[in-house]
């Protein structure tokens, strides 16, 4: 077989900096720590803040894990291309149809 | 070279989605690659997770923005702030937030190769998701028996769909987990389990990450 | 050769196509009768001109490559790869070309869009297989519209008057379009669609409903109706009466009996009484699944039924109203269906069994899904004799 | 089929194969045979996959058209008696589904699996296994679809099947049952398709292949991969809630508890407008290969034409409510997506430019395949000029649901989807059955359907403007209009039209059998093509390719053949395409794995039919579908890639007695 063959020296797969136990750990702590932060909502006032902080802490719990527990903070450009095309389109195709709806407003 | 390797080769009994057909005629070929012989470098079946995930991303956010247009057409039965359990959902959450360092423990002990630890993870991991599970059939019940039923009106309906499809999600990656868990022990050999651990994670976090987005837009914001 | 049959071929079809334009059909779309419609019409006249122009060129390009480049034995052609020039020239002349047409349509649209001018309210809902039009009480053009009215199929409009359509529907979506008077506007159940039309001269105006809406679809259209002031003021004033008890001792005294017997227990005839004294109230609610049947007070009023499908007016009849001058139209039209000119046999034909004319789930059997209601008008096995008195009978509801 | 072990570079070789199956898994003996019916329906073969997709597709294809030719002469005169209305319902709703998800998608699948790893250079695609379920998948939902007609009725509602016209009250047969069900069985089959093919192309080019030396065919299903992979799902949830609402009672579409029935067309046509790309893109992919094979020169603008395709993929997103202009969205809504369905003009444009000036300062040899291409060119751009006269949306008011609309998108798809997998049929026939179509018969062919499909969809465009609705199962004369042109000789003339067009399609039919009947072996490069599937035999052994071709330019197989001379510039052949293939089978690699057939793919498939079935007639069955799915699941996923020795009768690795398969060399 030729000398262009791809699989010679093998490269290995993105395996970047895996996530050690500790530092999982920690960051399990701080998204349960969100976490009661969200549920305090049930059980104080928050007022004008109420929505804007829910927001915030999902949109943050959520990325937390997918960029840390997922990985995907560290992995090859292709994989975030792949992912976050879907979240992007299912954001925008989903927050303009419940516009027509007057969702909104 | 011909039949020679065929029979050299110790075949691993066990090639889960192993499917990958780019064999080139190198020795280093046999090994079929997870990735080491891509156009990308990348993973196949990584790759095809990933995507996965991506489309699931359409399907959750479809029943998540039609239970958002109906959650407050509520012609019949109790309102949801009547039966809601707050605390109690807050603790199946928390369990399923857990699950997930659990899992992230499980794919670094598989990465080390440490079989037990491994085993061990995967167990606690599917464990938690079933009580989960089981928290979930618990407030189905409930809240039936408050008169909510699933033909009851809309807000049911696109609630109890919503709910049910992310259950019937944990219900899949359960056995998911148990089942890999019983072919490692029936398979001593730890060869490229590592990667299958990685992407029955990635499919476990993204149950959670939607749990995340329900719990905040479904109970704790109120209809 | 190739250049010429293109050539030919286009010559022929755009001939063919203002030939094909030219007929007058009545659902016409490139015919505008009033001010919606006509903005709609300009805007046509913008799109496809420009559509045909830019077809033109690059057919004609095309025919012109495919004669100077055929293979006539040349050498192998040097291997280009193209040229952004030309690229980033051909991305921008269409994109300009589509930013007017853009501009245009966006105007268009919001005009199309303005409510604030209106001056007649009609609330227009769909079921299957027929359209009901309401009248709020309401004063228009200073005349006063005291009781609600209630018709169905043919819409009555005054002339020169902004009228706003309210549609809404009682079962599945349907689409309610005058294509003379203007687009489409679908009327979706539980929801309220607004819809504007208004007619420059008196004249009749075909319709039909354009979304599917199930097995008969294409037997629910309608018609508009632009009257001249006076004329709608009569009209208005036909429609507010109740209908009249048939004379003492005739046929259509009997017709009204079997009409209490069979009919009233959907439909309404205003001022009709039951044998006690007691007005007649119809209950379609109870046996249609929509919820409703057609208002006959003054089915002789309107010169079609069943969801504008057949013709109460016999064939010549029909024709003196629908080839009326715009000046003699109106008294056409209130003549309404006197008894030369009934249709006798449709009208027959629908009493007899009303599901062979027209398909309806009108067979109880079918129905389990709407609690044995039934969608549309049932077969009553009723006899001869009884379809003779009713005949006699609808033919007073002028 | 398993491994092929080849010995080391001689010209003439002998594969040893194994044939009988002896016993594996501990169950079931891997399906190891390579003939006979079994070699089929258990094949991981991309090759034998897409030809059985296409097989599938064309009897559809047949099945839709006739469905048509009953529409056509039902509309052929005034009051059509043929039909009943209940049934002329059926009958388009039936039409358009079988034309579009099983013919439209599976022939489209059909060109990619054959096709795809042929042309980036690789052994098979990335999930062969995969491969066939997203197969049988499709053949389970083709046939819920189809067993409709003889339970009770097929569905009713339209393709698009709005609600709450298609709820239990409205449509109270079980059609839409399995409607629904078939087209999700379907749709999942296509979803694990596209997330196959994506993962091909990304991750399975030959060496040197990069993403913009890749032919145009593979972008343009990459980009039609994607437009599936994240629309798919939104279809799912429409479907889930349709089904869960006439199944087990959910509210989701019952207006009286507050249902919004635009609920229901947001989520069909947020898949709805993607999936017309996904028709049309494999289309486009096929004349970029066909045109410039025929021009003798490379495409036009080569990285313009990937980019808008793939712009053409992503604002498709965006666009979908042009469906919905007379809903009642308000003006807001309409004006956005009024200019935004304009903007998609733009991209589309760039294509048909390309293509044309291809053609420029060529050298064009009017085979068929090229006549189709050209065809493509002229009936897309007809039907996509009409398609921007429906994006100025006061103008849709007037057009929408009218013959106008139905005339826009059988341009589109018909001149458009069709003439361009005929082309590809053509073009592509002596490559897979090592023997060429007959070229006269397929200029008539060509010219039939040319002027059939003028004929009948020509007419349709004055009968909607002159206000004929679609979906009527019968016209009438009060609203045709006066004098000789009016609706009654423009139906017939389309009616007419869609004979011309049956015989047309027809000569297609009897060219293929001609052709496998009497048709003589094609040279191995027939056209003087551009691509690397030609770099093998035809058809291609089992393997693809003895090496696998590593890759310096786009269009890589011409630049071996065709060199540029240094001083007079002009190019100048130095080898012909049997050098080079024989080239490649002297230097052929020395061994080669693939990976070995499977019971799974179609055993998960019969589970998921089951499960589907089970939804309209009761929860045991669906319970028995279930543990299918699941005891196959688990089958699949132990199963390893290549079969055991033992799967082998006798054993592999005794070696001894294997017997011979006719030499693939
Ligand atoms: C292959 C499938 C396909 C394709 C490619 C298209 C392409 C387009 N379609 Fe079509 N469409 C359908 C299939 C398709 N459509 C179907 C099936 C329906 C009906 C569904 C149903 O109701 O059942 C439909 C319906 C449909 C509607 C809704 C009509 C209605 O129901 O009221 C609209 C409205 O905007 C529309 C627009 C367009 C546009 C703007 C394009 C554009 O992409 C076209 C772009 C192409 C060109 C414009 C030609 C080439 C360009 C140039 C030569 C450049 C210069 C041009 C200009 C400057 C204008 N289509
Ligand atoms: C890929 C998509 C596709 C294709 C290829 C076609 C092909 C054809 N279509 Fe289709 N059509 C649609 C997609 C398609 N259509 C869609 C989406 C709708 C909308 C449905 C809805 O409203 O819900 C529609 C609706 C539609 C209507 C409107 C129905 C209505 O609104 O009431 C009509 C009417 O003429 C029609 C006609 C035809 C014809 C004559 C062909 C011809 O091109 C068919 C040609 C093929 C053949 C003829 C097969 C060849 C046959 C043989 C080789 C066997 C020989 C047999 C005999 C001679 C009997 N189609
Ligand atoms: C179960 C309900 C029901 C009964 C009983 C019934 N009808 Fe009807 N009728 C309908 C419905 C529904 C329609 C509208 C059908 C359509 O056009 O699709 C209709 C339409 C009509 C029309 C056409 C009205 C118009 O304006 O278009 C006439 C006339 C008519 N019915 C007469 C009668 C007579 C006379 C009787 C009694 C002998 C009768 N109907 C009994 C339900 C009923
Ligand atoms: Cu009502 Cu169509
Ligand atoms: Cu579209």
């Amino acid at each position: 077989m030729n000398a262009t063959a791809t699989d010679t020296h093998e490269q290995h797969d993105s395996h970047a900096p895996g996530l050690s136990d500790a530092t999982a750990i920690k960051i399990a702590l701080i998204l349960a720590a969100m976490t009661a932060l969200e549920v305090s909502t049930y059980y104080v006032d928050f007022g004008a803040f109420f929505m804007p902080v829910l927001m915030v802490l999902m949109v943050v719990k959520f990325f937390t894990v997918v960029s840390y527990f997922m990985h995907l903070k560290f992995e090859h450009q292709m994989f975030k291309l792949l992912f976050y095309t879907g979240l992007g389109l299912a954001l925008f195709v989903y927050f303009v149809a419940l516009a027509t709806f007057k969702f909104f407003s | 070279m011909t039949h020679r390797c065929l029979v050299a080769k110790k075949r691993k009994s066990w090639h889960p989605l192993d499917d990958v057909a780019v064999l080139t005629s190198h020795d280093t070929g046999h090994d079929t690659g997870n990735g080491h012989s891509t156009s990308t470098g990348l993973s196949n079946n990584k790759m095809a997770m990933w995507l996965f995930l991506g489309s699931e991303c359409l399907l959750f956010g479809g029943l998540i923005s039609t239970y958002m247009l109906y959650r407050g057409r509520i012609t019949q039965g109790p309102r949801p702030s009547q039966i809601f359990d707050i605390p109690f959902t807050s603790v199946s959450s928390f369990v399923l937030l857990m699950s997930s360092l659990t899992m992230v423990l499980a794919v670094t002990s598989a990465q080390r190769k440490d079989n037990e630890r491994t085993k061990l993870w995967l167990t606690i991991t599917a464990l938690l998701g079933a009580t989960f599970v089981g928290g979930q059939v618990y407030e189905f019940t409930a809240f039936y028996n408050e008169g909510l039923g699933f033909t009851t009106n809309l807000f049911s309906s696109s609630f109890y769909t919503l709910t049910g499809f992310h259950g019937v999600h944990v219900t899949v990656g359960v056995i998911m987990l148990l089942s890999l868990r019983g072919i490692i022990s029936a398979n001593k050999d730890t060869g490229d389990r590592a990667e299958v651990v990685e992407l029955i994670g990635l499919y476990w976090h993204f149950v959670d990450i939607v749990w995340i987005i329900i719990f905040t837009l479904v109970y704790l914001i109120p209809a | 050769m190739r250049l010429r049959r293109i050539g030919l071929g286009l010559a022929a079809s755009s001939a063919m196509f203002l030939a094909g334009c030219a007929r007058n059909a009545p659902q016409d779309t490139w015919q505008p009768k009033g001010e919606n419609a006509q903005k709609i019409n300009n805007l046509d006249w913008m799109v496809f001109p420009l559509a045909g122009i830019v077809g033109v060129l690059v057919f004609a390009l095309i025919a012109y490559i495919l004669f100077r480049f055929r293979d006539k034995g040349q050498a192998l052609p040097t291997q280009s790869h193209g040229n952004p020039a030309v690229e980033i020239a051909l991305t921008i002349v269409p994109a300009l070309i589509l930013s007017v047409v853009g501009v245009f349509t966006f105007k268009g649209i919001f005009e199309l869009a303005k409510t604030d001018d209106t001056q007649m309210v009609i609330n227009v809902t769909g079921q299957q297989w027929w359209w009901e039009y309401d009248y709020p009480a309401q004063v228009v053009n200073g005349v006063e519209i005291t009781q609600p009215i209630i018709t169905s199929g043919q819409l009555v409009i005054p002339t020169g008057t902004n009228v706003l359509l309210r549609e809404t529907s009682r079962d599945v979506i349907h689409s309610y379009w005058i294509p003379a008077l203007n687009g489409k506007k679908d009327a979706v159940p539980g929801r309220i669609n607004l819809l504007r039309i208004q007619a420059d001269k008196p004249g009749i105006f075909a319709g039909q409903c354009t979304e599917f809406c199930g097995l008969s679809h294409a037997n629910m259209r309608m018609e508009a109706v632009a009257l001249g002031p006076e004329d709608f003021a009569a009209w208005i004033a036909n429609q507010q009466r109740n209908a009249e008890a048939p004379a003492q001792a005739t046929l259509a005294q009997e017709g009204e009996a079997v009409f209490l017997n069979q009919c009233v227990r959907c439909h309404q005839v205003n001022g009709l009484k039951k044998a006690d004294g007691t007005a007649a109230i119809a209950a379609p609610d109870e046996n249609v699944y929509s919820g409703a049947a057609p208002n006959l007070t003054h089915l002789m009023s309107r010169n079609t039924f069943a969801g504008a499908t057949f013709d109460l007016l016999t064939s010549s009849c029909r024709k003196n109203v629908w080839t009326a001058s715009p000046e003699e139209f109106g008294s056409a039209y209130l003549k309404g269906v006197t008894t030369d000119c009934l249709n006798q046999t449709d009208l027959r034909r629908w009493l007899r069994n009303a599901p062979a004319m027209k398909p309806m789930y009108a067979d109880p059997i079918k129905l389990a899904r709407s609690d044995g209601k039934y969608r549309g008008m049932p077969n009553l096995g009723l006899s001869e004799s009884d379809i003779d008195k009713l005949v006699a009978y609808l033919s007073t509801l002028k | 089929m398993a491994i092929i072990e080849r010995p080391a570079p001689t010209a003439s070789v002998s594969l040893r194969a194994p044939v009988t199956p002896a016993q594996s898994m501990g169950i079931v003996r891997r399906p190891v045979t390579s003939t006979g019916w079994k070699s089929w329906v258990f094949t991981v073969d991309h090759k034998k996959i897409g030809i059985m997709y296409g097989v599938f597709a064309m009897f559809f294809f047949i099945v839709g058209g006739v469905e048509a030719l009953l529409i056509r002469l039902q509309l052929a005169t005034p009051d059509g008696k043929i039909l009943s209305a209940d049934l002329y319902n059926q009958m388009f709703t039936m039409h358009a589904t079988t034309m579009i998800f099983l013919f439209a998608m599976p022939m489209a699948a059909a060109f990619a699996n054959y096709f795809l790893p042929l042309q980036l250079g690789a052994r098979d695609v990335a999930f062969p296994r995969l491969n066939a379920l997203g197969l049988w998948l499709l053949v389970a939902g083709g046939l819920i679809l189809n067993a409709s007609w003889f339970l009770g009725g097929a569905a009713d509602g339209g393709w698009f099947m709005y609600s709450p016209n298609s709820g239990p009250v409205f449509s109270p047969s079980n059609g839409v049952d399995f409607w629904t069900l078939g087209v999700q069985i379907a749709g999942f089959g296509s979803l694990i398709g596209s997330i196959n093919l994506i993962v091909t192309i990304l991750n399975m080019r030959a060496p040197g292949m990069t993403l913009m030396k890749m032919p145009v065919f593979c972008w343009m299903i990459l980009v039609v991969q994607f437009l599936l992979v994240f629309s798919l799902p939104v279809i799912t949830v429409a479907l889930v809630l349709l089904t869960f609402q006439r199944s087990f009672g959910a509210t989701f579409f019952d207006v009286a508890q507050g249902a919004d029935p635009l609920l229901w067309q947001h989520l069909f046509w947020i898949f709805g407008h993607p999936e017309v790309y996904v028709l049309i893109l494999p289309a486009f992919g096929i004349i970029s290969e066909v045109l410039p094979t025929f021009s003798r020169k490379p495409l036009f603008g080569y990285p313009f034409v990937v980019f808008s395709g793939a712009s053409i993929g992503l604002v498709g997103f965006g666009v979908w409510s042009h469906h919905m202009f007379a809903t009642g969205l308000g003006p807001i809504s309409v004006a956005a997506f009024s200019i935004a369905t304009m903007a998609i003009a733009i991209p589309t444009g760039v294509k048909i430019f390309n293509w044309t000036l291809t053609m420029w300062g060529g050298k064009i040899w009017y085979s068929t395949a090229m006549k189709f291409a050209i065809g493509l060119i002229v009936l897309f751009t007809i039907g996509g000029l009409s398609g921007v006269t429906h994006a100025v949306a006061p103008s849709d008011t007037q057009q929408t649901d009218t013959y106008y609309i139905v005339a826009h998108f059988h341009y589109v798809l018909f001149g458009g989807m069709v003439f361009g997998l005929f082309s590809g049929f053509y073009y592509w026939w002596p490559k897979v059955f090592g023997k060429m179509l007959n070229e006269k018969l397929g200029g008539w062919n060509f010219w039939l359907m040319v002027i059939g499909m003028n004929m009948t969809f020509g007419p349709m465009h004055i009968l909607g403007l002159q206000g004929q609705p679609r979906r009527m199962y019968v016209w009438t004369e009060a609203r045709a209009g006066e004098g000789f042109f009016n609706f009654g000789f423009w139906n017939r003339v389309a009616s007419f039209g869609s004979l011309i067009l049956a015989i047309g399609v027809l000569l297609f039919l009897i060219n293929v059998v001609h052709t496998t009947r009497k048709g003589k072996p094609a040279p191995l490069d027939p056209w003087d093509a551009r691509t690397l599937e030609w770099i093998t035999t035809s058809p291609p052994k089992e393997h693809n390719f003895d090496r696998i071709p590593v890759v310096h330019h786009l269009d890589d197989f011409f630049h071996r053949k065709y060199q540029e001379d240094a001083t007079t510039g002009a190019m100048v052949q130095i080898a012909t395409g049997e050098q080079l293939v024989r080239d490649e089978e002297a230097n052929a690699d020395a061994h080669i794995h693939l990976p070995s057939p499977s019971y799974w793919p179609i055993a998960i498939a019969i589970g998921v039919g089951t499960l589907g079935m089970g939804v309209v007639y009761g929860v045991p069955i669906m319970i028995v579908g279930v543990l299918i799915i699941l005891g196959s699941s688990f089958g699949f996923v132990l199963e390893p890639s290549v079969a055991d020795d033992i799967d082998y009768d006798p054993p592999m690795s005794g070696g001894q007695e294997t017997k011979e398969l006719a030499p693939l060399g």
